[in-house]
């Protein structure tokens, strides 16, 4: 062997040059050492030119359907923040699943939901979550909402108009207090005290705004976020299952309760009727 | 490569390599016999060479249901004309017919016909008439996708008045050469001899055709 | 509208077509799984298939990743190879670094990352990942094509998954039926909800089809079972 | 490795710099699938298949510019070494490009004459590694191999397309073969599933028979690969394909 | 998405042991807004004949009218009942009458024979070509699902009690499954002597 | 004498009313359905006495099988059938009328209808329409000229072949034909011929499935094997889901008891408005 090397012939024909075989896997995982870098795609404007590979050579179509998940909304209130969210994930028009879980707990005092893209969302509030962690070890200190939505915002950005999908609010508390931020894959951040998002969004409004007040009791709190995601759930079809309440108080995030929709649906209904009734 | 299922979409076609050629008392055609849908053969045995009247022959290439429509319509009209007139009627005729449809209707058909045959008044004559509805007369003429490797070969070898024999002899090296460049023309050649006696045709099977050098 | 039919002349085109090229294939085949208390049991057809035609009818798509986790792919056979691949290196690498195998839990985790690296070029591929947890209580991964992953106890993915998913739903999710009590469904009912469904699918999709090969994963190993399905 | 290198040595790239004299600025198609290189010079099917002791594959030598029958002595089943046949159908300009390197791969192993030499199943795999790296970048090698060999006394056979699908069966065929051929090659398992060397090769000179009729870009002149446990390997030809046409003589008009 | 899947709606017939069973959802949307939870798809048709006409809304009205006016006017004319074949054969060509501009329905047959009783049910896509097979037949935006839930399920000889379940449980868990269809559902089960019309209690999501 | 309350039936013949609408749909964007297709293997071959032909009985819609043992072999004529390959409808639609045509044709003349004139009608019907109406079709029969068979494209070419195949499966089933068809093969041959190509389609082919339907026509009798041999058989469930009773929670329940009625107009849901 080492005659080979010194001829300067230990590569000559051999299978693997200047790729050695853990650069081969390696570069398939690329985001395993660096979390925000991803794959390079080999055709520009990926959120457009990915659309048109939808045939294989023998003309069956190619449907990529990545899992959506949609309404969700987080208000605040004099008791703190309230997040409520459904629970289903479409690919297309076929239900994913029923039960997906929308709020990240990215650490005791921060939550986050998510709308769009699934693995988009899960994905970097992973990311996040870790940096967040990084930033405590760092600073002995919790990271404020503001940073960490910043954070967020920033990390999507580089990818705007690549085809990320998310529309996530962060909620939490710090030193601050309460706080509630929305912030999206086109760059938007901002800080709010009523947001609700994803397809289901325009049918939640309706009944948080009617019902929403700063001084809400917190039973009645979660009670219009759990009626707001219902009466979102009935009416649009990609929104749907269960609907998880979270609250987020000073002392970190409590998980209220999870209710199955269609357990809501005739509750509310029976108790419509006997409104009605009397 | 092909796309794996082009043979699913494409429509019937004559890739086809035709031809016809005057000699001393009439004409011959001839034709190869592949008909394809993409690379897909649907028939190696096809008869390219079809009656328009006794007299009449015409070689089709281009789209096959154009084609066959067309020399159904044609032979329909002919017959008539000859029974209005007591007589068989004239290759200029029935070329012209041919040229009228394929020029009212050129931009919905895709047909490109060589017709040939024999008359009493102007003996064995040839009209070629391409995609586009043009019409003219030639003494040799060839057509279809395979035509391209041979107007060479065509120009060098075709002499007029040649006997029978050597006639038939020339159409069938010519299509043998354009059949095996062309991928879309193949298998057996078919001639057909129209003089005054009428039709006489021949069939060359694929393994029975003259061999040149293959490299 | 879609029902028309356009002519076209390939013959009198001589010179070589200028052809778009299509990275992705769909090469067909369905992975159910059902998870128990102390089991999972996963299955898969064995057809690998393009267009019309049927590349080979015996096709495993279960990928054993350690002794008690095991990887079901449908979708871009190409992209399975790599991904398959590139997953059995990492497993390997991460047993010499940590002198242990990784937990099913963790290659989850793993799989879910690796899949949304390739986010603006996804794997065309439908992934079920099943396995034991740290407790030995079945577990059942689905995934989207770029890496949302969420645990469940039953999953139907690939060609037929929309045709078998509901018929789970009802009989391992007892949804939708009254008076019926939930206990956990036992290792011989799952395996032959596994064989029925796939026999309804065989009927109906034309993708999948031949046989299945089904692995059944318990505190003991790995068992394999094949079972035949229609040919056509 | 797998990708051509710069033109020349700090000069541009053809067209991106310099204006040469008469070359037109590249029209760039709009569609980006249409940025990669097209098949030019194509050959068709491929057909092999696994007997008890080996396998036989058979390719015809025609290699077609679009319907042009171009070049007919364009030989496609190559030997690699004692234990592996190569073939390809598709782009022959591809299929030269690889071949050189599994050439190249060959003398190298044979300099260091270890006694180790390349495995049928090693070859496979590479192949479909390179191949499934040029689809991700969108240039892909427009072919379509089959590697026939022997490995631990066993036949192997399996194939990779130009995206990096790649499987292994007792039977393998491509292009038109695979619409064709393996349904006869099937049958002919079916019926008998070890087949004998002899029974094998009358199957696939039958299958390139029908090939040849029904194919529109096949030739009469093919080549028969043969790798055998026992007797290695042996590729044959050109040999000339059966034909029987008689069934011309009934047909008459449409 | 597909035009058929513009409003909604799943349906499904079997064939029992002398009866044959229809059911459909009873959503009303507009993509994925669902406006109504009452829209009928399933029409009476005869006594013992049933066609629901799952696809665009607009196309479901007008395709029940024009049927309506063509059956009431061979009930007229001819003095007698409509048996389903002749229904469905109608019906086809009424549908291939508009090959290159159609309505967008696949209807969905299910009816008893008025004279032998004998179970008919039979399905057509949009231009009208009758599929007639001896178990079940299934239509809208939930078809793959159903038909995997239904070639599981479906047994032959069902009475009308069982059958009930069976297309129940194929219906509710299909739909279940896709995003466009449920609110509630409708069967009707056909005997000789009675139709049954229940009203599901579904998810509501 | 028309008007709007009693609208005259309108003529025969495709109606284009609702074209405009669904091309402005699809502008909008929404997808158009695919019609049913029959991917489909259909072959004919001529034997000694007269025509065979067969096919298999697969139906797909997209990549589902919408109906696993659909008819493919045509009635045409009591001496020839045709096999339908292509847009499902329009294979059924087309050959219903050309048998509807043959048998006129038949009243007229009172003789046997050549097959010739079949084809024909056939290939000039579908030249009409430019390829639009999606029937590929194999045409068999037998009349005074002794066995014929054609084989027809969607555009109206057609040819005459003494042996040939359509669909998705015709390269598979033609295999079989090109290494093991003969002239003048007896009956019998000529069935296992038939069978096997289609077979060969049923198995290689995914848009073709399920059984094998045959059919013999010879001088003076037809012989139409329906399910000829059963190419594969629905494995058998390992558990029955029949359900208990009353596992469906059910919200209302009406019965409508049916009375010995002939005829019953049916009304609008609610009253027509005429103001």
């Amino acid at each position: 062997m080492s005659l080979l090397e010194m001829c300067g012939m230990e590569n000559a024909g051999s299978f693997r040059s200047e790729n050695s075989l853990s650069q081969d896997i390696s570069q398939f995982c690329r985001n395993f050492e660096s979390n925000i870098q991803l794959g390079v795609p080999p055709f520009a404007n990926p959120a457009q030119n990915l659309a048109q590979l939808n045939k294989d050579d023998a003309g069956r179509d190619i449907k990529i359907e990545f899992d959506h998940g949609t309404t969700t909304l987080g208000f605040m209130y004099q008791g703190g923040v309230v997040l409520a969210v459904d629970s289903r994930a479409t690919g297309g028009q076929f239900i994913g699943s029923q039960t997906m879980k929308k709020i990240v707990e990215i650490n005791d005092f921060l939550l986050g939901t998510l709308a769009g893209g699934a693995a988009d969302c899960v994905y970097w509030d992973r990311v996040l979550a870790k940096q967040c962690r990084l930033y405590e070890l760092r600073n002995r200190e919790r990271i404020s909402v503001a940073a960490a939505s910043k954070l967020m915002s920033n990390m999507v950005y580089n990818y705007k108009n690549m085809g990320l999908s998310i529309g996530m609010m962060l909620a939490g508390w710090d030193k601050r207090g309460p706080q509630l931020y929305y912030i999206d894959s086109e760059g938007t951040r901002t800080p709010g005290k009523v947001f609700s998002v994803g397809s289901g969004s325009i049918y939640a409004f309706g009944v948080l705004d009617s019902g929403y007040k700063w001084d809400l009791t917190d039973a009645e709190a979660y009670d219009l976020g759990r009626r707001a995601i219902y009466h979102a759930t009935h009416r649009d079809a990609y929104s749907g299952g269960i609907v998880r309440v979270y609250h987020m108080k000073q002392s970190g995030w409590i998980h209220i309760d999870n209710n199955d929709c269609n357990d809501l649906h005739y509750k509310y209904q029976a108790e419509k009727q006997a409104i009605q009734s009397v | 490569m092909e796309l794996a299922n082009d043979w699913m979409n494409a429509a019937h076609s004559t890739g086809t390599s035709i031809m016809a050629a005057t000699f001393d008392g009439g004409v011959v055609v001839g034709a190869d016999s592949r008909t394809t849908t993409g690379a897909y053969i649907a028939n190696r045995v096809t008869d390219k060479l079809t009656k328009v009247t006794d007299h009449i022959y015409c070689c089709r290439s281009g789209s096959a249901a154009d084609t066959q429509a067309i020399a159904d319509i044609v032979g329909y009209h002919l017959e008539f004309h000859s029974m209005e007139l007591g007589e068989e009627p004239l290759v200029e005729v029935g070329a012209n017919v041919f040229k009228e449809l394929c020029y009212n209707y050129r931009d919905s058909l895709s047909a490109g016909i060589l017709v040939a045959g024999w008359d009493k008044k102007h003996g064995g004559q040839i009209y070629s008439i391409p995609i586009g509805g043009m019409c003219v007369k030639q003494s040799v003429s060839i057509g279809g996708s395979g035509s391209s490797y041979v107007y060479g070969y065509v120009d060098s070898n075709y002499k007029l008045n040649m006997t029978k024999d050597e006639c038939v002899k020339f159409v069938i090296t010519t299509l043998a050469l354009a059949m095996s460049r062309d991928g879309s023309s193949g298998g057996v050649v078919r001639v057909g001899i129209i003089t005054e006696k009428g039709v006489e045709r021949k069939v060359v099977l694929g393994d029975e055709l003259p061999k040149f050098f293959e490299e | 509208m879609s029902l028309v039919v356009k002519p076209n002349f390939p013959d009198y085109q001589t010179a070589p077509v200028q052809r778009g090229f299509n990275p992705y294939a769909d090469n067909g085949g369905s992975v159910v799984a059902i998870a128990g208390d102390d089991f999972v049991i996963i299955g898969a057809d064995t057809r690998l298939s393009a267009g019309f035609s049927i590349y080979t009818r015996e096709q495993n798509k279960l990928f054993p990743l350690s002794s008690t986790t095991v990887l079901g792919c449908s979708g871009c056979w190409c992209d399975t190879l790599t991904l398959t691949r590139i997953l059995k290196s990492r497993m390997q690498m991460y047993q010499q670094e940590h002198n242990k195998t990784m937990s099913t839990t963790a290659c989850a985790q793993m799989l879910s990352t690796m899949l949304y690296y390739k986010r603006f070029f996804p794997y065309y591929i439908s992934n079920v990942l099943v396995g034991l947890d740290n407790d030995g209580k079945g577990v059942v991964y689905s995934y989207d094509p770029i890496g949302h992953c969420e645990k469940r106890t039953h999953r139907a993915g690939g060609s037929a998954g929309a045709l078998l998913q509901p018929l789970l739903d009802n009989q391992i999710g007892k949804k939708n039926m009254l008076n019926v009590k939930e206990e956990p469904v036992s290792q011989q009912r799952a395996l032959s909800i596994i064989k029925d469904v796939f026999i309804s699918a065989a009927e109906r999709d034309i993708y999948t089809g031949d046989s299945i090969l089904i692995n059944i994963i318990t505190k003991d190993g790995i068992k394999e079972e094949t079972f035949q399905l229609r040919k056509d | 490795m797998f990708s051509a290198p710069p033109f020349w040595q700090n000069g541009p790239a053809p067209g991106s710099f310099y204006d040469f004299p008469n070359m037109q600025p590249q029209v760039q198609p709009n569609d980006f699938r249409q940025h990669t290189q097209s098949p030019v010079t194509t050959s068709t099917s491929l057909v092999a298949v696994t007997y008890d002791k080996g396998i036989i594959i058979a390719g015809d030598l025609l290699a077609s510019y679009g319907s042009l029958a171009r070049y007919r002595n364009c030989p496609r089943i190559v030997k690699v070494n004692n234990n592996i046949i190569l073939g390809s159908s598709g782009d022959y300009a591809d299929f030269q490009y690889v071949q050189n390197f599994i050439e190249q791969k060959v003398i190298s192993d044979e300099c260091l004459d270890d006694g180790i030499t390349l495995k049928p199943k090693s070859l496979y795999c590479w192949l479909t590694r390179i191949l499934y790296n040029r689809r991700s970048k969108m240039d892909p090698l427009w072919n379509n191999f089959i590697v026939a060999g022997i490995q631990d006394g066993e036949p192997f056979l399996g194939t990779v397309d130009k995206q990096g699908t790649a499987y292994s069966d007792k039977i393998i065929c491509t292009g038109y073969g695979a619409h064709i051929a393996t349904p006869m090659l099937r049958d002919a398992l079916d019926n008998k599933p070890q087949l004998t060397q002899a029974e094998a090769r009358a199957q696939v000179e039958r299958c390139m028979e029908v090939l040849y009729y029904r194919d529109a870009r096949s030739f009469p002149k093919y080549q028969l690969g043969i790798i055998d446990a026992d007797q290695g390997v042996s590729i044959e030809g050109p040999l000339q394909v059966a034909q029987n046409w008689s069934v011309a003589h009934s047909i008459k008009g449409y | 998405m597909s035009i058929l899947a513009y409003n909604g709606g799943a349906m499904v017939a079997m064939k029992g042991e002398n009866c044959v069973a229809i059911a459909a959802d009873r959503r009303f949307g507009i993509q994925a807004q669902t406006l109504a939870t009452n829209f009928e798809k399933v029409f009476e048709m005869g006594p013992h004949l049933y066609v629901g006409l799952p696809g665009l809304a607009t196309d479901t009205q007008t395709v029940r009218e024009k049927l309506r006016f063509r059956k009431n006017l061979y009930e007229l004319k001819e003095n007698r009942l409509m048996s389903p074949k002749v229904f469905s054969a109608m019906l086809s060509h009424m549908l291939y009458e508009k090959r290159f501009g159609p309505f967008f329905v696949e209807p969905v047959v299910a009816g008893l024979d008025p004279k032998t009783y004998e179970p008919f049910i039979c399905n057509m896509d949009l231009i009208g070509c009758i599929n007639q097979p001896k178990d079940f037949v299934v239509g809208g935006t939930a078809s793959a699902q159903l038909y995997g839930m239904c070639e599981a399920l479906w047994e032959p000889n069902l009475g009308p009690e069982d059958l009930f379940e069976t297309i129940s449980q194929a219906l509710i868990n299909a739909f279940d499954r896709d995003a466009v269809s449920g609110w509630g559902a409708t069967v009707y089960i056909i005997e000789k002597d009675k139709v049954t019309i229940k009203n599901l209690k579904t998810r509501m999501d | 004498m028309s008007s709007i309350l009693c609208p005259e039936i309108p003529s025969p013949g495709f109606s284009f009313e609702n074209c405009r609408r669904n091309a402005m749909l699809e502008v909008k964007g929404h997808a158009m359905p695919k019609a049913q297709k029959t991917g489909t293997t259909i072959v004919g071959i001529i034997y000694k006495d007269g025509v065979i032909l067969g096919a298999d009985t697969r139906a797909t819609e997209d990549t589902t099988v919408a109906d696993k043992n659909c008819e493919k072999i045509h009635y045409l004529a009591p001496n020839m059938y045709c096999c339908g390959a292509g847009t499902a409808a329009d294979t059924e639609m087309t050959t219903q009328m050309v048998a509807s045509q043959l048998e006129l044709h038949r009243l007229y003349t009172n003789r046997v209808v050549r097959v010739a004139t079949a084809n024909q009608m056939l290939k000039q019907y579908l030249f009409r329409y430019q390829g639009y109406i999606g029937a590929a079709l194999v045409l068999g029969g037998v009349d005074s000229t002794g066995p014929n068979l054609y084989c027809i494209y969607p555009h109206g070419s057609t040819d005459k072949l003494p042996y040939t195949t359509m669909g998705s499966g015709s390269l598979a089933a033609m295999a079989v034909f090109e290494s093991r068809w003969k002239p003048d093969l007896e009956e019998a041959e000529g069935i296992k011929l038939v069978r096997d190509a289609i077979a060969a389609g049923i198995f290689n082919d995914l848009g073709s499935g399920s059984n094998v339907d045959v059919c013999v026509i010879k001088k003076g009798s037809v012989d139409y094997k329906r399910t000829y041999d059963e190419a594969n058989i629905k494995g058998q469930k390992q558990n029955s889901y029949k359900y208990p009773r009353g596992v469906t929670d059910v919200l209302s329940t009406k019965v409508v008891d049916i009375e010995e009625v002939s005829v019953r107009v049916i009304g609008a849901p609610e009253d027509m408005e005429i103001a």
